[in-house]
């Protein structure tokens, strides 16, 4: 029970995945995001070496298609996985294992693939894609996060007569560098979804002087002063 | 509409290609030489990714044919590809995908492949694969050089409105080293091959100067000093 | 007895190289670029084993100027040698040893570095800049190739006998995948910078052609088609 | 403002981070593990290129001693960013720049670098190293938490006038695969390492469960089922 969208921003080549489930902490187990190679992300019954190889795979110069026949072919339970792949040039390779449980599936849109189990009902990869292209113009982190916001607002994990909330969540952005451009979670939450919006939020304010303290230290104020120009603005 | 001759040389090991079509600008493509590792070139329809990654698998040991079902594995477009793969120890394989256009095919030599596409017919790949083997103790360059006149003296390209001229060409040869130890191109000419035989001779006096004053700046001649040089002994074996 | 420009888009983060000189072939010794990673070019009295050196110590994050200090502590001849190298963010550092033939320098701008030597003074390397600079809307290709014709009219190359021609140039642009977005090159040509307009003017009409038929090979025309339309709009004027 | 322990488990050769601060989110910044290659942390200024980095030259085999060397010539601003490296070996070095902010310092020993800034004194990075040796032959992830609740309970971050909460933690340790044992994060709270030892207790229930159902999807129960039996295990024990 997990819904997870990955997608590409065409502007800017940014890949990055958003991903929400009632299972703990599960931006901890996201390690397939790798800059300027691609997005792996396994879940269901996840095999945990895929995503690291997956990602070395598409590094090597695998295509996507290729890359999830050879994880296919490394794992005798790979009908118990839900698989979606995505490389620098948006080409996406996606596998819903027939042994995931509840309502299973995954759907591409426009730079974009929609995956997830454990749902209501294909509504919730609707809800994913329709969130996604909501405006394209917004950076990729926003897109992401009202595309998790549209799968939960369409009904998200569990059966019609029981709604499973989201208790962790997580949005993985990276751009052409070693670390991440965004990376927020939420490890454990009655409202995961909620709470990651927040946290994106309260991180899009500090985003550019936590960067430059880094880059440019003389110049840098302390934290708690910029901590209080932000509320002064604030109010 | 492309002939090319890809080869590792038995005596020195280094790997080599030479290269010519009608398309424009075709050294860009020939991205698939390391020393010490082998050569690949992806041709026809290309696939920008094949040379890179075939590349890497050459490096993790696979073997040639083994890799060529790979980039197959790898590929919807695969029967568009023509393809030629040597490793280091001289072991090649080569394919022609079906739905490369007019005449196409490959012939595989020793430790070379003479492969193309739109071409006059079998006899060019056959006349590349013995412009190549008509002198095994020359240096590489000069027979992947002479391999391409060869496919060009037996008719070349051919496309439905008849023969095509070479507009480029390029010629390409690794040793030792993480840079290539030869490297010439044509990008744009009526007759690209004559062209790059013409740089190739111009060229070759240069090499060993080029080479020597960045090892050894302190004894280098400015190379205008050089030039006037080579003019003068130029001079003096025509007199 | 070389210009050069390497510099970054800061629009599309694709990094490029423009280069010309007297030597032939210099293309062929401009392999220090790599996508994701940074540029390092090398000139004057060339050690060819600090391009590739150099792209390896960014690619693993280091920063130009401690690849610099780098190639410096592993090179005897460091003073004989022209340097210029950046990385993907845009952060430069240029060296140019005392042990080059004058006039030589190098200047760094906002995400690129001009540089040459055995030039006419130091107006080229101004002018390569000011000729890069002129228009920032433009695709990186060709603001390289407008800031080489810009060095060019401030004099060029100077030596001990007066002006020397461009025999060969080469422009190339990387973006995100290992092979290069452009890769143009001139190898031997009494006015190399004319000639290399001439084919990157003439390979930008084939750009999208030469892609596309390798994406999409079911859809591709063949190039005598291709050819044949691109002939029709010349001749009506519309390129 | 952060206080932070990195440690190598000499029994097991798993490599860590337990780290609290100020600033929010700073989970994003514990890129720095990788397995059987070594554990690095850059905090105040951050660089953020130096983790990757690390771990390469370290994977190369270079000394953490070497690698810092090469960090100090590699960034101009080096005297602002405070780092601690400990490779496969369990071979540590820590380094406080004299240009970070408030009272910075660390403190080295047998697999573990404890280092802070902006921190109330020097006794909180002592505290956080006795938290990290309490018990030494607890697992790794007990150990970190340890280290850094003892920060905390020794003034933590601030001035001796006036503390500061720490509003963000991290929780990671890599063993013998390409993935991480646990990777747990607050990104956002009033009180988070509270937060983060809530959760750890929480994800300890589940953590045999996920590793067991990824790798035997077959016998694998569904994870409501799995709820359910912890809550009735939980009544059944007063």
């Amino acid at each position: 029970m997990t819904f997870s969208i990955i997608g590409r921003c065409a502007r800017t080549g940014r890949l990055g995945l958003g991903i929400t489930t009632f299972s703990l902490a599960v931006g901890g187990r996201c390690e397939g995001v790798k800059a300027n190679v691609g997005i792996c992300k396994t879940q269901a019954f996840p095999n945990r070496g895929n995503d690291p190889l997956g990602v070395t795979l598409l590094a090597a110069g695998y295509a996507p298609a290729r890359v999830m026949a050879m994880l296919a072919a490394n794992d005798p339970d790979h009908d118990w996985r839900q698989i979606a792949i995505m490389d620098r040039e948006g080409n996406i390779a996606a596998h819903t294992g027939s042994n995931t449980r509840g309502w299973s599936g995954h759907a591409t849109g426009s730079d974009c693939v929609a995956f997830g189990n454990g749902l209501v009902g294909p509504a919730v990869l609707d809800g994913l894609i329709a969130g996604f292209l909501d405006d394209p113009t917004a950076p990729l982190e926003f897109r992401l996060m009202r595309a998790l916001e549209g799968g939960r607002d369409a009904g998200g994990q569990g059966t019609a007569t029981q709604h499973k909330p989201e208790r962790s969540a997580a949005i993985k952005v990276v751009d052409r560098l070693d670390y991440p451009d965004i990376d927020v979670r939420v490890d454990v939450h009655p409202t995961a979804v909620q709470e990651l919006r927040r946290v994106l939020e309260e991180y899009k304010r500090y985003e550019v002087f936590y960067r430059e303290r880094g880059r440019d230290p003389a110049h840098a104020i302390p934290q708690d002063v910029f901590a209080a120009q932000l509320e002064a603005a604030q109010r | 509409m492309t002939y090319t001759v890809l080869a590792r040389c038995p005596r020195t090991g280094h790997v080599g290609i030479g290269i010519a079509t009608y398309s424009i600008c075709v050294g860009q493509y020939c991205d698939g030489l390391q020393s010490r590792v082998g050569a690949t070139m992806t041709q026809a329809f290309v696939n920008q990714g094949n040379n890179g990654l075939a590349l890497r698998l050459l490096a993790q040991g696979f073997a040639p044919a083994r890799i060529i079902d790979e980039l197959g594995l790898n590929d919807p477009y695969h029967d568009y590809r023509q393809i030629a793969v040597i490793d280091r120890e001289g072991g090649v394989a080569a394919f022609t995908g079906p739905k490369t256009r007019g005449w196409a095919g490959h012939r595989i030599g020793d430790g070379c492949v003479a492969f193309g596409n739109v071409l006059a017919g079998p006899n060019v790949v056959e006349a590349i694969a013995a412009g190549y083997a008509a002198d095994p103790d020359a240096p590489l360059e000069r027979r992947l050089l002479r391999a391409l006149e060869s496919g060009r003296d037996a008719g070349g390209q051919r496309g439905a409105q008849g023969h095509l001229t070479e507009r480029s060409a390029a010629l390409r040869v690794f040793s030792d080293f993480d840079y290539a130890d030869l490297d010439l191109r044509v990008d744009l000419h009526d007759h690209a091959v004559d062209e790059l035989r013409r740089c190739f001779e111009e060229y070759e006096p240069y090499r060993a100067y080029y080479r020597e004053r960045g090892r050894n700046p302190h004894d280098a001649v400015p190379q205008d000093v050089f030039v006037a040089r080579l003019k003068a002994s130029k001079a003096e074996a025509r007199a | 007895m070389t210009y050069s420009i390497i510099a970054r888009c800061p629009r599309t983060d694709r990094l490029g190289i423009g280069i010309t000189t007297y030597s032939i072939a210099v293309g062929g010794r401009s392999e220090g670029i790599r996508a994701n990673a940074g540029i390092c070019k090398t000139q004057a009295f060339t050690n060819r084993a600090n391009d590739p050196i150099a792209v390896d110590l960014l690619a693993q994050g280091y920063t130009p100027d401690y690849v610099m200090r780098a190639l410096a502590e592993n090179d005897s001849d460091h003073e004989y040698r022209q340097i210029a190298i950046l990385d993907r963010d845009g952060n430069a550092a240029a060296h140019t040893g005392s042990g080059t033939r004058s006039w030589s320098g190098h200047r760094i701008g906002d995400g690129f570095v001009a540089f040459g030597n055995v030039l006419a003074g130091a107006q080229v390397v101004e002018a390569i800049a000011d000729g890069f600079a002129f228009d920032p809307a433009a695709p990186l290709e060709f603001r390289l190739l407008a800031a080489l014709e810009a060095g060019r009219d401030a004099g060029g190359q100077v030596g001990g006998e007066g002006h020397l021609t461009e025999r060969s140039a080469a422009i190339r642009v990387v973006a995100h995948p290992d092979y290069p977005d452009i890769d143009v090159r001139v190898d031997l040509h009494p006015q190399a910078l004319t000639e290399l307009r001439r084919v990157l003017q003439e390979f930008k009409l084939y750009e999208v052609f030469y892609r596309e038929r390798g994406r999409k090979p079911r859809e591709a025309i063949t190039q005598d088609e291709f050819v044949a339309r691109l002939e029709k709009t010349r001749a009506e004027g519309r390129v | 403002m952060t206080f932070t322990v990195i440690g190598h488990c000499p029994r097991t050769g798993r490599l860590g981070i337990g780290i609290a601060t100020f600033s929010i989110t700073v989970g994003m910044y514990c890129n720095g593990v990788k397995s059987r290659t070594g554990v690095t942390i850059s905090q105040a200024f951050v660089n953020q290129s130096n983790n990757a980095l690390v771990l390469r030259l370290l994977e190369q085999g270079f000394s953490p001693e070497a690698v810092m060397a090469q960090l100090a010539a590699n960034d101009p601003d080096h005297e602002y960013r405070q780092i601690g490296i400990i490779d496969r070996d369990g071979r540590a070095v820590g380094y406080t720049g004299p240009k970070t902010r408030g009272w910075s310092g660390h403190k080295v020993g047998p697999g573990y670098v404890a280092c802070g800034n902006g921190l109330v004194g020097s006794h909180v990075v002592e505290a956080i190293a006795d938290g990290f040796m309490a018990e030494p032959d607890a697992d790794l992830e007990h150990r970190l938490l340890l280290g850094i609740e003892a920060g905390r309970a020794a003034g933590g971050q601030g001035t001796k006038q006036r503390g500061k909460t720490e509003r963000s933690a991290a929780l990671v340790v890599y063993s013998r695969y390409t993935y991480a044992d646990i990777d747990l994060r607050v990104d956002l709270h009033e009180s988070a390492i509270e937060e983060l030892r809530r959760i750890w207790l929480e994800y300890k229930k589940f953590e045999d469960f996920y590793r067991d159902r990824s790798r035997n999807p077959r016998t694998a129960v569904p994870q409501e089922v799995f709820a359910a039996r912890l809550r009735a295990a939980a009544e059944a024990t007063p």
